[in-house]
């Protein structure tokens, strides 16, 4: 048998390499824990997150006109628009929009099928809530869009 | 009374020799409250080196740097649902937990904290020792076999195979340390003249250290290191933790012979667990590493005197630096509570924590000052080294759980009778003969001249 | 979960109905052509057109001559199953004759489609003479509107020959298939799945019981009779304690 | 569920014939057990610590998945595929939309097809990475775990600036991919394998030498080459096996024939050979990943595909090499928006097939142990 490595064994050189970087991240820079509330994740533009339906910043109409391609789009069936023809510009108009976020999987269908980015997901990723009815987001709702959660003591 | 109260302040050895029975109970509640407050601070560091080990903070939220957060813990376990499986063998599945925190806290009667400092000193001492602290196991047994469910009974056989093969090895190793108390003489090789029998008293072994100028850990170097370490194997697989927790194979057994333990009777368990870790590490430190000694406790220096604050003519400088280091530690931690406060993150939130935070540092500080009274002082010394050699067991013990696998049960049989056993039988046998020399070289020489 | 908040039904036709302009509208179509270029399997095209059989156009890509019957409007034409002879399939063809219904390949995929009561003897000389050593898969299609409802298909490998193959058979409702397992040893859940989620008895196998589902449950999920929203209530309401969400 | 008490429920129930015999225990582990990895439920007979036999229990986390399929459009499908195995999405992602692509006759643009392979190679690192640290802590090693769960966030990052989920990614889309990469994408994943390599070397420094974990894992779980081509075991298991097979090299798909990497293997068949062969692969994927992002073309990202997917009548099988094996879609068409059939191959329920084979005779602890090295998804199990 060879000798180093029976010296290896006998001086448990495997065990003390593991030892070594356990100890080695101790070192508080290394920690990688991010204290949630008091510190915000950064999050990506790109990210799917809570629905909102824009609106046109200068006047405050809605930008969606009511073309169903989202409800089309969704996997899930979950989005309802309900629209009236406006009888003086006989456009179709959105009246009502439903959105059930609790059965949401967030795959970003609707939003792209959206042709005049109306319908967005939103960076919003804290959408919990204390029930399920509370999860069902209709149009005011959704145009309110993100509301960052506020903690209080 | 009164009289009998006081008598004991002239005394200088244990209540249990002094024949003191309300000292004796007085040291039983210290050490009780010492130990349990051990296992606090040790569950917080747990939590917290474990963290940082694995790049986690840990707690963070009960109390600064979640220091409250063991407090919480107990009273949550305390206020918790106590659950009895309907099935359970009741009266065992209720005194399981008990006899395991029972038995853990036992063995502390004997541990010297100092030459004083023990409840009493007993001439069978280390035996008594290792006796009660291998009786935890039959609460595991209990526990498991109550349970009345698969996975405990798993755990607590387990458990049982485990402690019993162990013990052998952790045996053998205590054997060799006992009998370099029989062997006078200074230094790592001092091969003592005539053979003294050994002692088991904790404090007489501590005292043979002390007398012998050594630490056995480094006596008959390496014979003393290598039984040290075999005991320090063996002491983790007694108290299975971490690579040897198979009882408790959290992914396996989920969690072994506690399985169906919730609230209370789980944090007892808990309890005893963490005390028997106290316990052995105080055998391991008794044994080998001088007990209460200081590092190094054979160099005074040069003497001197300083009025009022130093007025030991027979100790020299190097004593009084190392009297000093109780209150330097304790400078030091608030000095760390201090420099914490400051890194707290400032938000309104926080600000109870930092405030909590500059009052531990503060009252740290102030115990530190008071360390540094000289009567205070004098007497906290022995049991801050002994202490503080725990803390560094306590700490290896959370640095294994951090780094290595779980044995599995044959492997772990296997290390304990294949390798620890020879090993350990080899280093009783080295001992004794590395002890006996002088005897055996003339032993030798008179078989000789007789031809 | 109920579906109050979205009232629209969704735009998928009902299911039983889908399949059924497939094989019968468009078989006839596609018939002749197949016939004329593979000679061995025209019983087998004629009454079920299982095989990928694309619309009229693709019939024009197979076969230029052929007069192209322009079908969907500007629809591109897919591909054909083009016919697949190999050394293989000759040896096959010669031993069992019209057993072997066809051997074709479709976008490069070669599969072939063999009587049911051959199958595990082709199955067995496929891993022992030709090397396919490895079942990928073995799983099963249902074609409500055909006299042989269900398909079953195996998909070899053969490491030696980095090649690929599906042989497929047609049985009737009702009808077992010989197991696989004895051939691989992976042929036992692939098979008992086929059968929790389709119903086919496969003989010889160890151990067929449901996988996936319960075993007290009621029905096979993926045929095309049993709807997305179907499930089985009874086994929700006495196993599960609950009314059905659905 | 099933009776598991009735006699006779296992066909070896011990010479005295009775299932209840005294020497025989019968242990249900999971589907609440910490490491059967989610809700499979094993249900061993043991003599003391030695198994005698198991039985899997699955379809806990049945969703009928291929039952969805049906229901919905090819486009619509898309996103549930990632629900599969949800710890390796892209890779689902991926093999189903080749497997379309192919039903409809279109290729990716090479740009997609690059974009494709960066992805689909870090969420094989993103994988074992998870896999290295649960089956190290079924091991009873903690701290890997979250050693690997840092690194693997960021690639949860990257994915996250790339399409805007961590998960359950839906990065692609038939005929490409949906989302060209975004400013500094080259960049962060360039930083991401800098800054993972050394990583990977302290895995190993924690877990490849260390005596505990090669008693743990060597011999343990052994599975030969031909027992484990009968099995149909594919993916790390199978090459650990010895048999040097990759699908990314056997039939190439989305360019990984222009891409230079090894196919690691191993030679017993174990646990430790498995370990081996995962970690060698991430070193590979990122071998890959620094070839791909470097090379990366210009181009369009999305093929000439119609906007309501219909593809001719016919069916295919496309598979490919996912972190856990040889993932494959049967997809049957029938000329409609919606597919007939599609059918998923799913490496982690043919290799959990293995699992009886691979713990017979061996201790509690490697059950443990096996169900962790043959790193199975059980949402990909049950679909």
């Amino acid at each position: 048998m060879a000798i180093a490595p029976l010296l290896r064994k006998m001086f448990m050189v495997d065990l003390m390499k593991g030892l070594n970087v356990t100890f080695r991240y101790q070192d508080p820079k290394e920690v990688y824990t991010e204290q949630y509330p008091l510190e915000r994740p950064v999050i990506a533009e790109r990210y799917r997150g809570l629905p909102r339906l824009n609106v046109n910043p200068d006047t405050g109409e809605t930008l969606c006109i009511a073309c169903n391609l989202c409800a089309t789009a969704c996997p899930e069936h979950l989005i309802a628009v309900g629209s009236q023809r406006n009888p003086v510009t006989k456009r179709k108009e959105m009246t009502t929009f439903t959105y059930d976020v609790s059965r949401c999987m967030f795959c970003g269908l609707c939003a792209e099928a959206c042709s005049t980015d109306c319908l967005e997901l939103s960076q919003d990723f804290e959408i919990a809530q204390y029930s399920r009815d509370d999860l069902v987001f209709d149009r005011e709702r959704l145009e309110r869009g993100s509301e960052p959660t506020v903690y209080t003591r | 009374m009164l009289d009998y109260i006081t008598s004991y302040f002239r005394s200088t050895v244990t209540p249990g020799q002094a024949n003191n029975q309300f000292w004796a109970l007085v040291y039983i509640l210290i050490v009780f409250g010492g130990v349990s407050m051990i296992v606090m601070i040790m569950n917080w560091a747990e939590r917290k080196a474990l963290a940082h080990m694995q790049v986690r903070l840990g707690p963070m939220r009960v109390g600064p740097h979640g220091l409250l957060q063991p407090i919480a813990d107990a009273l949550k376990l305390f206020t918790k649902e106590d659950i009895m499986p309907a099935e359970a063998d009741k009266p065992i599945f209720w005194f399981a937990p008990v006899w395991v925190v029972v038995v853990a806290f036992t063995g502390f009667i004997v541990v010297p904290f100092g030459v004083a400092h023990a409840v009493t000193d007993m001439n069978i001492g280390l035996l008594f020792m290792l006796g009660v602290s291998s009786l935890g196991v039959l609460g595991i047994v209990m526990a498991g076999w109550a349970s009345n469910s698969h996975f405990p009974l798993m755990g607590s056989l387990r458990s049982s195979a485990q402690m019993v093969s162990y013990e052998i090895a952790m045996g053998l190793a205590v054997v060799s340390a006992v009998l370099m108390t029989g062997f006078l003489g200074t230094g790592m090789y001092g091969i003592g003249e005539g053979t003294a029998s050994g002692t088991l008293s904790m404090i007489g072994i501590v005292q043979a250290q002390q007398a012998q100028h050594v630490w056995f850990v480094f006596k008959f170097f390496p014979v003393g290191l290598v039984a040290f370490v075999i005991f320090a194997i063996a002491m983790v697989a007694e108290t299975n933790r971490t690579p040897f927790d198979l009882p408790e194979a959290e992914s396996e057994l989920v969690a072994g012979f506690h399985t169906e333990y919730s609230g209370l009777r789980w944090s007892l368990f808990m309890l005893g667990e963490y005390a028997a870790m106290v316990a052995v590490s105080s055998i391991a430190i008794t044994l080998w590493l001088g007990g209460w000694m200081r590092p190094f406790a054979s160099i005074h220096g040069p003497s001197i005197a300083i009025p009022f604050f130093w007025e030991h003519p027979e100790l020299g400088v190097v004593d009084m630096i190392s009297y000093l280091v109780p209150a330097g530690v304790l400078f030091l931690l608030a000095f760390f509570c201090f420099f914490n406060a400051l890194r707290m993150p400032k938000h309104p939130a926080m600000r109870p924590q930092v405030i909590g935070l500059w009052a531990l540092g503060v009252v740290m500080g102030g115990i530190g000052l008071v360390l540094l009274a000289p009567p205070v002082r004098d007497r906290i010394q022995d049991i801050f080294w002994f202490v503080a050699k725990i803390a560094v067991f306590l700490y290896l013990y959370i640095w294994y759980r951090a780094t290595f696998p779980r044995y599995r049960f044959d492997q772990l049989m296997r290390v304990g009778w294949k390798v620890l056993l020879p090993v350990g039988l080899g280093v009783l046998l080295l001992t004794g003969l590395i002890g006996l020399s002088p005897e055996l070289v003339t032993w030798i020489k008179g078989v000789m001249l007789w031809r | 979960m109920a579906d109050e908040t979205t009232p629209k039904d969704q735009p998928t036709p009902p299911q039983p109905e889908k399949p059924a302009e497939t094989p019968a509208a468009k078989a006839d179509a596609a018939a002749p052509t197949t016939e004329a270029k593979l000679a061995e399997t025209p019983a087998a095209k004629a009454d079920a057109a299982t095989p990928p059989k694309p619309a009229a156009p693709a019939a024009a890509a197979a076969k230029p001559a052929a007069p192209a019957k322009p079908a969907a409007p500007a629809k591109p034409a897919g591909p054909t199953p083009q016919p697949w002879e190999s050394e293989m399939t000759t040896t096959l063809k010669r031993q069992y004759g019209s057993a072997i219904k066809e051997t074709s390949t479709y976008v490069g995929q070669k599969y072939m489609v063999v009587d049911p009561t051959v199958v595990d003897e082709i199955l067995q000389l496929l891993r022992d003479d030709e090397q396919f050593d490895y079942l990928v898969d073995c799983t099963a299609v249902h074609y409500p509107n055909r006299e042989q409802q269900f398909d079953v298909v195996w998909i070899l490998y053969s490491f030696p020959r980095n090649e690929r193959i599906r042989v497929k058979t047609m049985i009737k409702e009702g009808d077992a298939v010989t197991s696989a397992t004895p051939i691989w040893e992976t042929a036992n859940w692939l098979e008992r799945e086929v059968f929790d989620m389709f119903g086919i008895k496969f003989e010889g196998h160890p151990d067929l019981k449901r996988i996936l589902l319960p075993d007290g449950w009621k029905g096979h999920p993926l045929r095309k009779d049993y709807g997305i929203l179907q499930q089985d209530t009874e086994w929700v309401k006495i196993n599960l304690g609950i009314e059905s969400g659905q | 569920m099933t009776d598991t008490s009735k006699p006779g429920f296992y066909e070896d129930a011990g010479a005295t014939g009775t299932f209840l015999d005294a020497n025989e225990m019968v242990l249900n582990m999971g589907p609440q057990h910490p490491s059967t990895h989610g809700v499979l439920r094993v249900i061993l007979k043991l003599d003391g610590e030695k198994v005698l036999g198991t039985e899997c229990i699955i379809g806990y986390l049945h969703r009928g998945v291929e039952k969805i399929a049906e229901n919905r459009t090819y486009t619509m499908f898309n996103p549930y595929v990632d629900r599969m195995d949800y710890v390796a999405s892209v890779s689902n992602g991926l093999g189903y939309c080749l497997a379309i692509e192919k039903l409809l006759n279109v290729e990716a643009p090479p740009r997609a097809c690059y974009i494709r392979v960066i992805l689909t190679e870090l969420n094989r690192i993103a994988s074992h990475q998870l896999w290295l640290g649960t089956h190290a802590l079924d091991i009873g090693a903690m701290t890997p775990l979250f050693y690997t769960f840092r690194d693997r966030e960021e690639i949860l990052k990257i994915f996250e600036k790339y399409c805007g989920a961590r998960l359950t990614t839906h990065a692609f889309r038939i005929g490409g991919t949906q989302y060209e990469t975004y400013e500094g994408f080259e960049q962060d994943v360039k930083k991401f394998c800098k800054f993972v390599a050394p990583k990977m070397d302290e895995y190993e420094e924690l877990l490849t030498t260390n005596r505990i974990w090669l008693q743990r894992t060597k011999g343990v779980g052994l599975i030969s080459a031909e027992d484990a081509i009968a099995m149909g075991v594919t993916g790390p298991v199978l090459r650990a096996s010895g048999v040097k097979w990759d699908l990314r090299k056997a039939q190439p798909y989305s360019l990984y024939e222009k891409f230079d990497f090894e196919v690691p293997i191993g030679i017993n068949g174990d646990t430790y050979d498995r370990y081996l062969v995962r970690v060698a692969e991430m070193r590979q994927s990122l071998r890959i990943v620094e070839q791909a992002v470097d090379s990366i073309p210009e181009g369009p990202i999305m093929a000439k595909v119609p906007k309501v997917i219909k593809p001719p009548v016919g069916e295919v099988y496309v598979s490919i090499e996912a972190p856990k094996g040889e993932l494959g879609y049967f997809v049957v068409s029938d000329g409609s928006t919606q597919p007939y059939r599609v059918r998923v191959r799913p490496p982690s329920f043919v290799n959990l097939q293995a699992l009886d084979k691979m713990v017979r005779g061996a201790l509690v602890a490697d059950v443990v142990a096996v169900i962790g090295t043959l790193d199975i998804v059980l949402g990909e199990v049950d679909r």
